[in-house]
């Protein structure tokens, strides 16, 4: 009777730890999000369910030779899940609104000011000695202002990989949260007028400009940003496939089969890294805040960039516009759209704002690019 | 200014300095591309080189066709 | 012409043995049921192939650069194609009609008695002297009786890598065979009058009774048995994927694409411990006997299971449905509904049977955990 | 006996003993879970919740569509 | 500012050899002429892509942490992709044709005079000084005129690595040239009255044969030529799948999600192979050469076959589908039967040009088996 | 003539050998398998009996159906 003895002595009740309860409510947090508020369900109930999985006391299915583990190495370690998740998000993009009118490639610039932004306030926490942030965190922190889940898994991967879950599980909320957090930024940078402004209607563009446009992306990355080929190169590289539409298979094929395979692999792999040492800690405290103020400086300079260009251009562009430019494609732009119909019931605004939500796709990974090359 | 302070103002700067001049060089690309694209001869036709495309596949279904219906001929005769 | 030779001396007729031979009528006879007769062919169609090529003399298809090896190394060893079958299971699962009457989860657990009945058989036959069975070998034959292909792969895999294959036969085998094994046992345990037991209509089970279960499950096996973990929590996700219906598009990969990849890799690495030196031998006719045992062991209890609750229950149940408690599903339950209609035209117990069958899913994982931590 | 049968035995013992008490545990578990949920405020509206949740991605499709259709009158006009 | 200096020198115009703008190029034109000329685009595509991404200077992606070296490893060095592509090609072939006609399948036998002669051409090369080919490098040369891309990839992943990237880009682009290629020597080699023999109607197959036939094959692979096993096996398994009609479920993965995401990966794979050094020399041109001959001799022989076997049976076969044993599945079957209507609107030979075809196949596959037997 | 000319030839005369060798014995055990199976009783009924195969599929769900006209008869009655 040793054996049960030591079934007893093996059961989770005896060996669960507080940190490990409070992760699995973590968990549960995480899934209730998913499933009722409908926060990126794709992502956070995957990552949720590995939390649990991985608290589990005793399981060990995040030890060396646990299933969590191994989908961990084989994936996350590698950068291998983020840049395949990366090409399929490229076989669904359309860059058609944003090769109509690219001058909104600025705004997805713009945008970006959310990530660096925030890696001045990382550090400044650390120098005020609340967290103890290296500026290789504080880097990885900023980019979940980029608000694209797979550019921050890759480089938190690769710069901070004990923040890893922190950062993932703050850029698909922010992510999620765009509707709430960005509106009363646009409303309070811009004028009734501003937002009332009308967009022309934009130009057809062409199949072979559709075709073109990833190589030109791919080479001036290959000229200018070496660090940023992998991100982009996969991205592109999804974009050919789907508008050449001579490899429909495979285009199909990377946007729905590979994808959600690779999703499902990608969320576990993220939630192995929730363990109570990595997760319950004022850092991730510091990461929830940073993560908020990079979406919302993001917001305040995308917007801020349209009514500068404003003040150059004969046709006004609606400075709305300017805060898709964080991606968090489409939601962004969605709330682009709605804002404006707030401001004039017949300003759709939608096409418009995709053209800086998928700039700023690029955008932050041109900026994962440059402290991979920082850093490297 | 702390060291670290320093540094990620360094990076900052360098940060949305590249993203600006990347992002304004593929402003220029893209540009130089559509308007060369778009001054090819050949670019507007191409829908209908497509459809021409996917009608050479349908022949070869037609031709697949034709063969069936000379087998199920010869069978049936 | 040296080489000519060479090529002559490494033929198949050159080189073949007795054994390599046996084995691939072995390999035949698996795919002929397979075909033919429809047993199992998901699974027994691969393993029954991976049989043929890795005995092909001199082709090393399960050597060390082997792609069958590789296969089996990658899946296999590291526990993860069943783990990831069962996450397929788990989103095909619909547990409604166990949560509509959930004191059919007890059916589940008295099933179970094939599994640890047959681990005494396989002891006694060892102390007869007829086979040589370790302990850790008797629980991995046992697991056959839990009528659960990936349970079975996956405690073999830990417990007895050597039976790994004859195990596997032998438990989807019989879980074919369950339409001619169970019948005689249920018609000989009960009397004509309880085989027409009415029971009557389920209640209505609401989605988020549906959505919580995997969860308490999956808590009850943290609190109580983190050596299923692995097993029941990926069972556990699958099945929330399913209920919670905000990752359908994931839920569907892991039902359709994930599953039919990792079940050709999973028949083929199978197939590949099939060598003559382990499954030709007194141990392999141990397994079938004692695997079939376990079957017929497991329906009994299940019957008399039900038959015991009655004597305490106001609203007696039918003791056919107790027989589906081994899982095999659905199979098992269509032939409890299929008996039931022999005694009464108008009694349709195959909702009714569904309980027990998914019960017996849960039951054997549970089993599996026992184990797993008995000789962790 | 041999200490193999015993262990057998053992295990035996041990092994239903946990399969019972794990899933008696379940059918408590289950049964005061479908209580608890059943006796919410808004779990029989659950339905009409999700199928509200439905209505509301086709508010998002609406609103492509008034796009399109605001963007192709504008095109033709 | 020193690492603004770095960024600079680590930008890929700072560090851009001649060899990678060159192979860049070589990159764009397998793009190109997979889009705007339809060259098997499903393989030249992702190899194009794979040939930009690997020539980026300083992106390292085909270094040892880069993506396209670990797919490259995982699935070129141990040989997975092209089998499981071959299993997905497996599923796809109808042998109906062939078995209601098996003489064709010495048209197939014929047809791979093409590899063979291709290897004598090979070592003259190297004979004359003008390359230096060793006989494993000739004889993966020689293999392209098997026009079966998955068998050259994975005999040249065996025999001579350095030479993939070439070979695999030679093979699939002659694959897409067939129908220029082949008319010209199906002219020359036949009179008019020859290409106008009208051919009888194919037998109807039974289903039994169909699946039977996979295990015949691997019967005598099995006692004759294990070395193709692996090839064979798994074509032969997939097969098994699609004509079985029980793991219909299987078989359509194969065929489909797991082909496309294997043939994504192979592609980018292939690309990895294409470095300057290993791309750009003189090797390569002989390979080009060699290659195109090789399809050239193997056309030939295909059609001379046929002629012969004319002297000996009593019913004529139209030489013009011999051509089709070089397999090239199924676009050499389509140039047979569009020859044949050009010299009688009423002749229709697609039908028959596919038992020669698939038959090719096969061949090309028992060529690669003497090879490796050959060499192992 | 080189030594790696005399072997090459040396794998042209062994490689088309086995390849029309095998190819040769292949189309005699494919002729001989057709042979058997075509004489073979059954054979010809083997559509048949896959169509009754699905058929006992479409029994299933026969069950499946009557059971759930069942319930619904049982719900609303
Ligand atoms: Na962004
Ligand atoms: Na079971
Ligand atoms: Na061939």
């Amino acid at each position: 009777m040793e054996k049960f003895q030591q079934l007893l002595l093996d059961s989770g009740l005896a060996n669960l730890t507080p940190g490990q309860l409070l992760m699995m409510i973590v968990g549960l947090v995480l899934i209730y999000l998913a499933i009722a508020k409908r926060f990126e369900p794709l992502l956070l109930l995957p990552i949720g369910f590995g939390t649990l999985l991985v608290n589990i006391p005793g399981a060990q299915m995040g030890g060396d030779e646990g299933l969590l583990h191994y989908i961990s190495e084989v994936g996350i370690h590698t950068g291998v899940f983020p840049l395949l998740i990366f090409m399929g998000v490229g076989a669904m993009t359309d860059f058609g609104p944003m090769l109509a009118n690219p001058k909104t490639l600025l705004l997805g610039a713009a945008a970006q000011f959310g990530i660096f932004g925030t890696i001045i306030g990382a550090t400044w926490m650390t120098s005020m000695g609340w967290v103890d942030f290296s500026l290789q965190d504080a880097a990885a922190i900023g980019i979940i202002g980029g608000a694209d889940g797979p550019t921050s898994i890759f480089v938190a991967s690769r710069l901070a990989p004990d923040l890893l879950g922190a950062i993932a599980v703050a850029a698909y909320s922010y992510m999620a949260l765009v509707p709430i957090i960005q509106p009363p930024i646009m409303k309070l940078l811009t004028t009734e007028a501003e937002r009332k402004i009308k967009m022309e209607q934009l130009r057809v563009v062409t199949k072979r400009e559709k075709i073109v446009f990833p190589l030109v992306v791919l080479f001036l990355v290959a000229m200018f940003l070496p660090s940023a080929a992998p991100l982009l190169g996969m991205f592109c590289l999804g974009n050919l496939m789907k508008e050449s539409t001579v490899v429909d298979r495979l285009s199909d094929t990377a946007q729905n089969a590979l994808m959600n395979i690779v999703t499902i692999m990608l969320g576990l792999a993220v939630g192995s890294k929730m363990s109570a040492e990595a997760f319950l800690n004022f850092e991730t405290m510091g990461i929830l805040a940073l993560g908020l103020s990079a979406f919302c400086v993001g917001t305040a300079a995308g917007i801020l960039m349209a009514k500068l260009m404003n003040l150059f251009i004969k046709i006004p562009i609606n400075p709305l516009i300017g805060s898709a430019g964080v991606s968090a494609v489409p939601m962004a732009a969605r709330v682009s759209n709605k804002v404006g119909l707030e401001a004039n019931n017949q300003n759709f605004l939608l096409m418009h704002a995709m053209g800086p939500n998928v700039a700023g796709v690029i955008g932050s990974a041109v900026a994962a690019g440059v402290m991979l090359s920082y850093f490297g | 200014m702390s060291e670290l302070m320093r540094d990620s103002l360094d990076l900052m700067v360098m940060g949305m300095g590249t993203v600006f001049v990347f992002l304004a060089l593929l402003v220029l690309a893209t540009t130089a591309m559509s308007q060369i694209i778009r001054r090819m001869p050949g670019t507007n036709e191409l829908e209908n080189a497509q459809t021409a495309a996917k009608r050479t596949n349908n022949n070869d279904l037609t031709e697949v066709a034709a063969v069936a219906a000379a087998v199920s001929k010869v069978h049936k005769g």
